[in-house]
């Protein structure tokens, strides 16, 4: 059963406004920018994004002020290439909610999903104001120890609760996946095996898709099982301007040209740019132009 | 008031602060530890090369990637939690791993950032006025939050040193507590006793310049000062970090 | 550094009486059996095991009245050989408590060793005595859900917890081992990876032991890092006569003797068949009696 | 009074009593739906096998080494949790992520075994007599105090059936509810309402035989038959498991 679909129908029918979202990758590496790109196009509204350390994907949806809430713990471009600073004034302006996390925080809330629990137990977090100004950390007493009872002097553990985050729906960009949407990823994985359990539901956006049977691979070397996907993308150079191992590395003009953006009319331009190339494979092995075929 | 911002230059010209820098924190690493840094962490990461060329073999370098000892910096760039850690490692330990970890009380050396620090240890990465209506919005502490309270030493570097940074009072607490070192351009605290203490001074400045460029009253038994990068360690440093990626962020 | 060292002073060095063990593999699959057959022979008292779902290493244990606690969900041979029982005779007799689990809620328990938390909340746990019966399951309201405050009528969501179990020793029998710990285990590896992680101390005995940096694979093909292992012993066949992946699979007639086995002479004759095998290889390169080398 | 333990002949030459039990369950297969087994679960893997060529080529064949929808049991013995099943998968689901899918509602059916039942729909796979102190210490119900209450259908299949399995009480309730089918040699029985309903016969016995056999009294709509394994059914059921492992436990 085929789950191969164009970019666009693959927003259209997985993503709503209000949604929770969950990206691959990390910082500049590998985020499903194809797809982020295509939630522009579409203007989805009050999105939320839960990752641990984000950039140009949660900077770029702030850009366009489709950002809600940003549940994570680091959301910077590094060193090399400054602040995130459409998210920052977005923040600052009170437009988007910047739910700080430690990263491990943001790791223990998807786990909470993965295993449908309410709530994840975290043993480093233990002191500062992100307990004190946030609802989704919580102190407890551990319920299994008794010592306080029948001591009255010692004190019970303490342990700390983080809510746990379901996301409606991770994207991740992969090197390869067949159309079923078993997908393989080279190199570093960073949380996508475990957003890819976490999430309601999943959509693979691939550098390469290849037919049933056909990834050549030990059943070991598949990192996401097909029936854990609902629709499979082919977007080529989908996560550019971020990098996508082997394939290629940070595209440094194309960045650049992002964050010297001064309007709303450069910032349009530049997602115009990308337009014809993260649309221009659909479903059913065929292209919408009539160029490229599947 | 000197500002210590992007001054990546010392007086001497075998050395610029960003070497300084990473020898101090070299120094500070044993060998068979496992040390774990972040993104935007390319000091560290060369910090950490270097203590393995001299004298910390078995060192265990961690990372966001998952590279468990990558080889070489070679392919290294703009990212220190890009795919390339990976690409050379002896084995693969991610993220999340290296997180559970410090929780089992089990990683040695943390490498973490912030923005302002106070006199009491206390953290800031956050917001630069309140939390949920700030005037300046971080990037966030990261992993500062769980690794500071679990990692056996916690080390923070800061390319900046100056009254903005280190302050009477932080805007608010990312994390605080068990800071075991801040290393900056200008000289290196411990944390003893709930407070910060002066340490050591680079070779390249006085008390009275560090005092100066801190937001609070210094702290120290007695002055010592940090010694010179060696040849040997210059020697080391130009070939683990040929293209000088230790100095991205002056 | 080599970590390499012999089977016998592994277990001296790494189990001491009252120590809670877990164990690689699955029922009769890759249970580390040279290295339960050396606990025997060191006549190692007072153990608990922790393990899904646990048969010749277990009822070994039972059988020479060195076990005190099985943490479990299953304990028993499959189809074809029966029922455990020596773990039975054990448990009837009230010698062995048996800490019946959930597979699942092993998984769990563990799962609170790795992430150092107390507990670790489990969804699906809801009804029946395991909850009534067993100390270590407890069901708490979720803090997080204030409905049934605001709104008395409603009920708050209860949730299951299970209490951790830290054990102080994982054993895992491997492929192939570099003498740093660097392990690789070939096809399934049940919960090998959790209990590496989950344990205080790692044991790994190998089929195959190699010099550092000779693993000839990838990072991303070594399963556990060398760093979480202790002690590295070269034991090849050191699973028999349970199964291991491209190796050997059950031997049938070594496990029919033992199943047979009707007194402790029958056992300790059982146990002595594999002695010299088990124990030939000591650390530094050389064995014991001069005719095996490393 | 008949008993079907260990019996593993019809009085039909055309297939075994082991055969039409693998229909039975074959047949209540779906396509698309994932499904798990355990240990020594042979009949219910061969089952999975049967409905896969049959009317279910997409249904997502889940175990404990973990492989996905393995192509083939030609390797599979004694085992139903051995290397094997990875061997020939098209990817790879571990145990822990199988029993984490079910907690998120997304397992369709999970196949589980138990010594004893009871009217009211307890399952009892793990004393005999109190639980600490048991005159019978049994295997224990390994998945099934988790998966019953989690997977959308749960179906207990069992090679025995008489009164020392199907009980008015249990001694020991292991897990209870949410049971879908109970597939045994006689008959299939159906969860409803709060109890367990005589859904069908097999063509082989009587409903006063499956009475006979049964410490509680049966309810039932109407008396329906199981249908024989049809030839198509035998054919395929030979060529995926020419061991006959489905047999193994009988």
């Amino acid at each position: 059963m085929s789950k191969r679909m164009g970019l666009e129908e693959a927003v259209q029918s997985f993503v709503k406004d209000g949604d929770v979202l969950t990206f691959s990758g990390n910082a500049l590496h590998r985020a499903p920018m194809a797809f982020v790109r295509e939630l522009v196009r579409q203007n989805k509204q009050q999105l939320q994004v839960a990752k641990t350390a984000a950039a140009l994907d949660v900077d770029l949806l702030c850009a366009f002020g489709l950002m809600d809430t940003v549940h994570a713990g680091f959301v910077s471009y590094e060193t090399k290439y400054g602040l995130a600073s459409y998210y920052r004034k977005a923040v600052e302006a009170g437009q988007v909610k910047a739910n700080e996390h430690a990263c491990y925080t943001v790791i223990c809330a998807l786990r909470g999903a993965v295993m449908n629990v309410p709530f994840m137990p975290v043993h480093g977090l233990k002191y500062g104001d992100l307990l004190v100004e946030n609802d989704y950390f919580m102190v407890v007493e551990n319920p299994f120890e008794e010592s306080a009872e029948e001591n009255p002097g010692d004190e019970v553990e303490r342990v700390t609760l983080v809510k746990t985050i379901r996301p409606d729906l991770a994207v991740i960009h992969a090197h390869m996946c067949d159309e079923e949407g078993n997908a393989i990823i080279h190199g570093a994985q960073y949380e996508d095996i475990l957003i890819s359990r976490a999430a309601k539901r999943v959509v693979i956006t691939a550098e390469t898709v290849v037919k049933k049977g056909k990834l050549n691979s030990g059943a070991e070397k598949v990192d996401i099982p097909g029936f854990l996907v609902d629709a499979v993308v082919h977007v080529p150079n989908g996560a550019k301007p971020c990098s996508c191992e082997g394939k290629y590395d940070v595209q440094d003009m194309e960045l650049r040209t992002f964050l010297e953006t001064k309007s709303m009319e450069d910032l349009r331009s530049w997602v115009k740019t990308y337009e014809k190339a993260d649309r221009s494979f659909i479903g059913k092995g065929r292209n919408s132009g009539g160029v490229r075929s599947w | 008031m000197v500002m210590y911002e992007g001054n990546v230059h010392s007086t001497n010209k075998e050395w610029q602060i960003s070497d300084l820098m990473t020898c101090v924190i070299a120094r500070l690493l044993k060998d068979r530890e496992t040390v774990f840094h972040g993104v935007s962490s390319h000091l560290p990461m060369v910090a950490m090369q270097l203590a393995k060329q001299l004298h910390a073999p078995n060192l265990v370098h961690l990372n966001i990637p998952g590279g468990v000892n990558p080889t070489s910096l070679r392919e290294t760039t703009y990212s220190s939690a890009g795919p390339d850690l990976l690409r050379s490692a002896e084995s693969s330990f991610s993220l999340a791993e290296v997180f559970d970890l410090s929780m089992r009380g089990k990683l040695d050396v943390a490498f973490l950032g912030g923005i302002q620090f106070d006199v009491k240890g206390n953290v800031n990465a956050s917001t630069i006025g309140p939390y949920k209506k700030p005037k300046v919005r971080l990037p966030g502490g990261a992993g500062s939050a769980v690794l500071i309270p679990t990692a056996k030493k916690a080390i923070i570097w800061r390319t900046k040193h100056d009254r903005r940074t280190f302050v009477e009072d932080v805007d608010f607490v990312t994390t605080r507590g068990n800071l075991w070192k801040i290393v900056t351009p200008l000289c290196v605290f411990g944390y003893r006793d709930g407070r910060l203490m002066l340490d050591a001074i680079h070779p390249n400045t006085t008390v009275e310049e560090v005092q100066e460029n801190t937001g609070f009253k210094l702290q120290y038994d007695h002055i010592e000062y940090t010694k010179a990068p060696t040849r040997e360690e210059m020697g080391v440093l130009r070939r683990v970090d040929p293209k000088n990626v230790r100095s991205l962020e002056f």
